[in-house]
């Protein structure tokens, strides 16, 4: 176990199993730090965000690639790749960018196994950045993943911990399908303890942040995070809140939040992204379906609103959703009587 | 030419099943029981037959909506291949693909891909496994000149020349992108310029002769296995029928057609060639004929009397597991 | 009034507009009908649809304007002639294509009017095909406009009638806002009364098919009209089913929807999407938080699986929602009773 | 060199003005109170000015993510500038865009774009425009050395070259795409031959010297608006500074950036070749500083103390009317 943050626990998860598996590669912009030009061979930064930092200099210019800014080729060469041997881990270096390079993701990667009739998947990992925070405005902060969750055939991860970070970014490249590996900007410097070895989490099970009784919040990514923060002002005031972080969305662990729902009788989802068919949407309708019996209050969604994310910073933090709101929010439906 | 007799038989019986295997495709997509749409790959068969003649199943191939000749030439079986066309369910996708999306990974075959411009990102993956793994494979891309004008094509090439990938771009320039002609499409003077732009050899060469195709091919095999990186090559042949099976090409001119068929039918052009020089005898080419008429027709008859998918497999193999 | 097919709706849509408004331009593949090669400059085709036959002949090359395939181009040209003066149509062939253009609508086009702040929108109109049915298989046949109903900054519109389809077109081309025009390939053929003259209506305005007291039934485009033949099915049986034509999904008509809830209690929502993260979804999580109270019933999701779209002629059957399976699944909620 | 003396100060104003506000932003940026990211222009002053100088507000432009010096160019005032990169509520794009969106229809400039390649397409589209509404106006994209490897780039200029249309891709090869150096990222001998081989004019010259710059854009845009169709050109500039500010350029020798500063520096060029032939006295160069300084000081203070937008604008603004 190591102290480290969920920046150091992603490049750990690269580094770790590039050790252990020879057909991993890493390819994208600047994932070495930037070949050519007058600085020579020396020290490589490893990506704007550093988080392929000593990757270069551990696995060399065959597994670490640099590539000219063109992220079809870099996907659809990813997606080759992986259909011919290798494990590609491909960097969009933000999600925003998918608009240029998503048929590679969509149309190819995503259908191989379905429309070749099972003769192989596309087992390639497609590491993101997500997010808003930084005021990097309206086409660097989006929270994108409803659009990858959409897509049969593709996996979409998003870890809110150091350790979930290490051990899904594993099992994403162990996986024998293509995953969209989710990295919001604003967790980076988050820290945790983290093993030192090779470990890895299942798919499709939500790991429950803390139990309560009154209403089941689940917290997409970071959300997760408020979502925790909001559950203990709230506990205070005697409302007991399940906060749930369902890890990855496709696939999703309904069970887990629909076994949480018979208890509490009460949903709210809080969700980064924009709102119409958004994952807090998705969450809800199934919700309004399976557990429809169970529901004692409205299902509260909270998520950005349907705006593209704005420069300024009191913009932007009043776009992302806040402690503030997913606690008034929460309280609303914890007091909800039923007309019945 | 350095063909063994074998090499020129094997040449002319992949050509003759590629002509044979569309024109039965047109006359039974003309009965109107044909799923989906079909392209028709006649009068460009050349081009497939002399690329992947230097190929073997551990070289992967990326190919385009009008896959059928490359998937015959790169060796997979018409009888997979009916089968999947007509989506059924031992067809080589399960009949999930169906025409424009067949592959056949145990041949190297990549896939047809309904997406223009939706393969050469691919085949440079297939090039970069290929030299990460070092097992002396290369790759090829097929590319329509239509599907020349899509950015993801010039963002593979370039990426391929900075990584020196063992992959070779082959265009098929076959007049037009639909209704489309090049003369209008393409705003450089031909493809060849732009692919040359690009930092790589470009060559072209008459589509519809297969010892051209075949001779430079060669060249840029030898090239990409020795580390040398790719090539790009254009073949020009026009193509015999409309884009799709049922296309009344209003945008084309009655006699550019029949001009073809008489003077630039890649498998006579082959023949005569051949027999000038008397490396194979008439009987020859008469016996592959009733060779491959027969194979064709039982596939197609295979094909018709095959059951279409179970229905509970409609939602199998989106994932391995999920 | 003249009877016409809903693809001779859209030609005459673009027509009539084209006369009364210089600065409308058409811009895509064939749009012409080809242009190039040998046939010369004699009658062109207009499209591989013919849904633009004559528009060539009567406005000539500068306003019908056939490209190369390069849909990035398209799109950003369209942005960008929209942005200095003209209000472009321009035509996605098959809107599975979108993955190759994407960052130049959702990006640049949708997002014009919020970042640049209100100095113009993009007044643009993309046509494009939706749909399965014709066994084009997994690239050629989806209906991905949950995708595009997500992104602030597009309208999205969704016809399903001759009548309908015009004058939502021609509402589109009038529009200060960029649309994305979906249009279903099975519905090409259907007939309707058609105006001659040019007309709009309004977007966000739903259309009751029929009107109906134990259900409320939401049929998304080409599902509208296999709703109404599931809702005649049903009077039979003694349910009386309000369907609902959305015939806009951004912006979206809730109220028309909640009142009908309010009315019936019971919701189903049919979609050809696939159901995560789709349109389905998102109506039914705004019920099952706007109209709670009046729900009688879990609310059902009627929609493609989570599959690609196969090729096989069966099995693309069983993908797209039967009017089979909306009698089957109304007839469930209709018969639902709760257990308090 | 057929400029008059009002032009000769009118391009030293402008590429001063860039230098100055640029130089500001550093030392701003570093205080740590501006929102987002910033990248200077620093060092490719002559590129902007010399291409802008030949357009008027009715000629658009398509920016970049580095795109002060472009916007300053094209005649933005740097007050509205300046409150935008602060995200001020009377900002260019009303604090919503920020730096790597600002943008300024009424003077043509069409926004930066933090898209790489996401704006060649959009210059075209304003090119297209003048074209059809026959407005004798041109459009002109401005592309990095890096984003001259997007699809986007290359699909715009065959759009271009097909439709004859006016516009110039004016290519600001700086070195550097990031931290990636243009001999590793373009594939080819140089951005040029890629152009070429599109079919259209592509020249390349010194981005340092804004009379050469100057020069070639003349004749582009002559060609441009007498409807013979786009050109490209190659600008040749080293940035100055990181990527983006905060950047420790590990990838970059020390040597390279003195030795720019030192003989490179566009604007010492431009004074010196005006001085020897005397067209401008050096007391007139230090008019113009001293303006500038205090114009930039000015509008940077302006920006600081004033408020940001109002939470109200949030949600509005989307749409027209939804
Ligand atoms: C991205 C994309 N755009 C458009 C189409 C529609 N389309 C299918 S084939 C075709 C023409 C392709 O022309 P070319 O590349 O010359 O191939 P050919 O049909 O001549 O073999 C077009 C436009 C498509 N399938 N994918
Ligand atoms: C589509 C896309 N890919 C990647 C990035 C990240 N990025 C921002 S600037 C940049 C480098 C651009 O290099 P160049 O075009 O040479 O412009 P310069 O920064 O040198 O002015 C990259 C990779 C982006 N913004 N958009
Ligand atoms: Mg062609
Ligand atoms: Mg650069």
């Amino acid at each position: 176990m190591t102290k480290m943050t969920l920046r150091e626990a992603i490049t750990d998860a690269m580094r770790v199993e590039m050790r252990l598996d020879p057909n991993v590669i890493l390819l994208g912009e600047d994932v070495a730090g930037g070949r050519g030009g007058s600085g020579g061979e020396g020290e490589k930064s490893g990506g704007v965000m550093g988080l392929t930092a000593g990757l270069y200099t551990e696995f060399g210019a065959e597994r670490i690639i640099d590539t000219p800014i063109s992220e079809s080729a870099i996907m659809g060469a990813a997606a080759g790749a992986s259909l011919t041997g290798l494990r590609p881990i491909a960097e969009l270096m933000f999600a925003d960018f998918f608009g240029v390079c998503f048929d590679q993701i969509y149309n190819q990667a995503a259908k191989f196994r379905y429309m070749f009739g099972n003769q192989k998947g596309a087992p390639m990992v497609i590491r993101t950045m997500i997010g808003a925070g930084v005021g990097a405005g309206p086409q660097h902060s989006q929270a994108v993943y409803p659009i990858f969750a959409h897509i049969p055939g593709l996996k979409v991860v998003v870890p809110t911990t150091p350790y979930d970070a290490k051990g899904l970014l594993i099992q994403a490249i162990r996986d024998n399908d293509p995953v969209i590996f989710c990295e919001h900007k604003m967790l980076f410097a988050e820290e945790g303890e983290v093993p030192d070895e090779a470990y890895t989490i299942e798919f499709g099970k939500a790991r429950v942040v803390c139990e309560g009784n009154d209403v089941t919040v689940v917290g997409i990514g970071r959300m997760a995070l408020l979502a925790e923060k909001a559950a203990v002002i709230l506990s205070k005031e005697g409302i007991s809140v399940e906060v749930i972080d369902p890890r990855t969305l496709s696939p999703f662990d309904m069970d887990t939040v629909l076994d949480s729902i018979e208890k509490t009788g009460r949903l709210a989802v809080v969700d980064e992204s924009t709102p119409i068919c958004s994952y807090a949407s998705e969450i809800a309708s199934i919700a309004a379906s399976e557990a429809f019996s169970s529901l004692r209050a409205p299902i509260c969604k909270i998520t950005a609103p349907h705006t593209p994310v704005p420069a300024a910073p009191n913009l932007e933090a009043a776009y992302v959703p806040s402690v503030e709101r997913i606690v008034a929010e929460v309280r609303k439906i914890s007091n909800y009587k039923s007309k019945i | 030419m350095q063909l063994s007799r074998d090499d020129l038989r094997e040449a002319y019986t992949t050509m003759k099943r590629i002509r044979v295997f569309e024109e039965r495709m047109r006359t039974e997509f003309q009965k109107g029981e044909m799923p989906g749409f079909v392209h028709l790959y006649c009068g460009q068969e050349a081009i497939a037959t002399g690329v992947c003649m230097h190929l073997s199943n551990t070289d992967n191939i990326g190919s385009t909506h009008r896959g059928h000749g490359h998937c015959i030439a790169k060796g997979c079986d018409v009888k997979d291949m009916a089968l999947e066309i007509y989506c059924r369910e031992d067809g080589l996708c399960k009949g999930k693909g169906g025409s424009m999306h067949i592959a056949d990974l145990s041949k190297g075959m990549l896939g047809a891909n309904a997406i223009v411009g939706g393969s050469p990102p691919l085949a440079v993956g297939a090039a970069l496994a290929a030299k990460t793994l070092k097992n002396k494979a290369v790759a090829v891309a097929f590319i329509g000149d239509g599907a020349s004008n899509q950015g993801t094509v010039f963002e593979a090439m370039n990426l391929a020349v900075v990584l020196k990938l063992p992959v070779i771009f082959v265009y098929e320039n076959n007049g037009y992108a639909e209704f489309t002609g090049i003369d209008y499409h393409c705003g450089a003077v031909d493809i060849t310029t732009r692919s040359s732009g690009f930092g790589m050899p470009a060559v072209k060469v008459d589509g519809t002769d297969f010892f051209a195709v075949h001779d430079v091919m060669r060249e840029a095999v030898e090239r990409a296995r020795s580390g040398d990186g790719p090539t790009s090559i254009e073949c020009e042949a026009l193509r015999w029928y409309g884009h799709y099976e049922g296309d009344p090409q209003a945008y084309r001119s009655k006699t550019e057609v029949k001009e073809i068929k008489a003077n630039k039918d890649p498998l006579e052009i082959f023949k005569q060639k051949v027999l000038e020089k008397e490396l194979m005898e008439n009987v020859e080419f008469e016996e592959i004929n009733s060779l491959i008429e027969k194979e064709v027709d039982d596939a197609i008859k295979l094909a018709l009397n095959s059951p279409l998918p179970p229905l509970s497999s409609l939602e199998e193999n989106v994932y391995e597991s999920y």
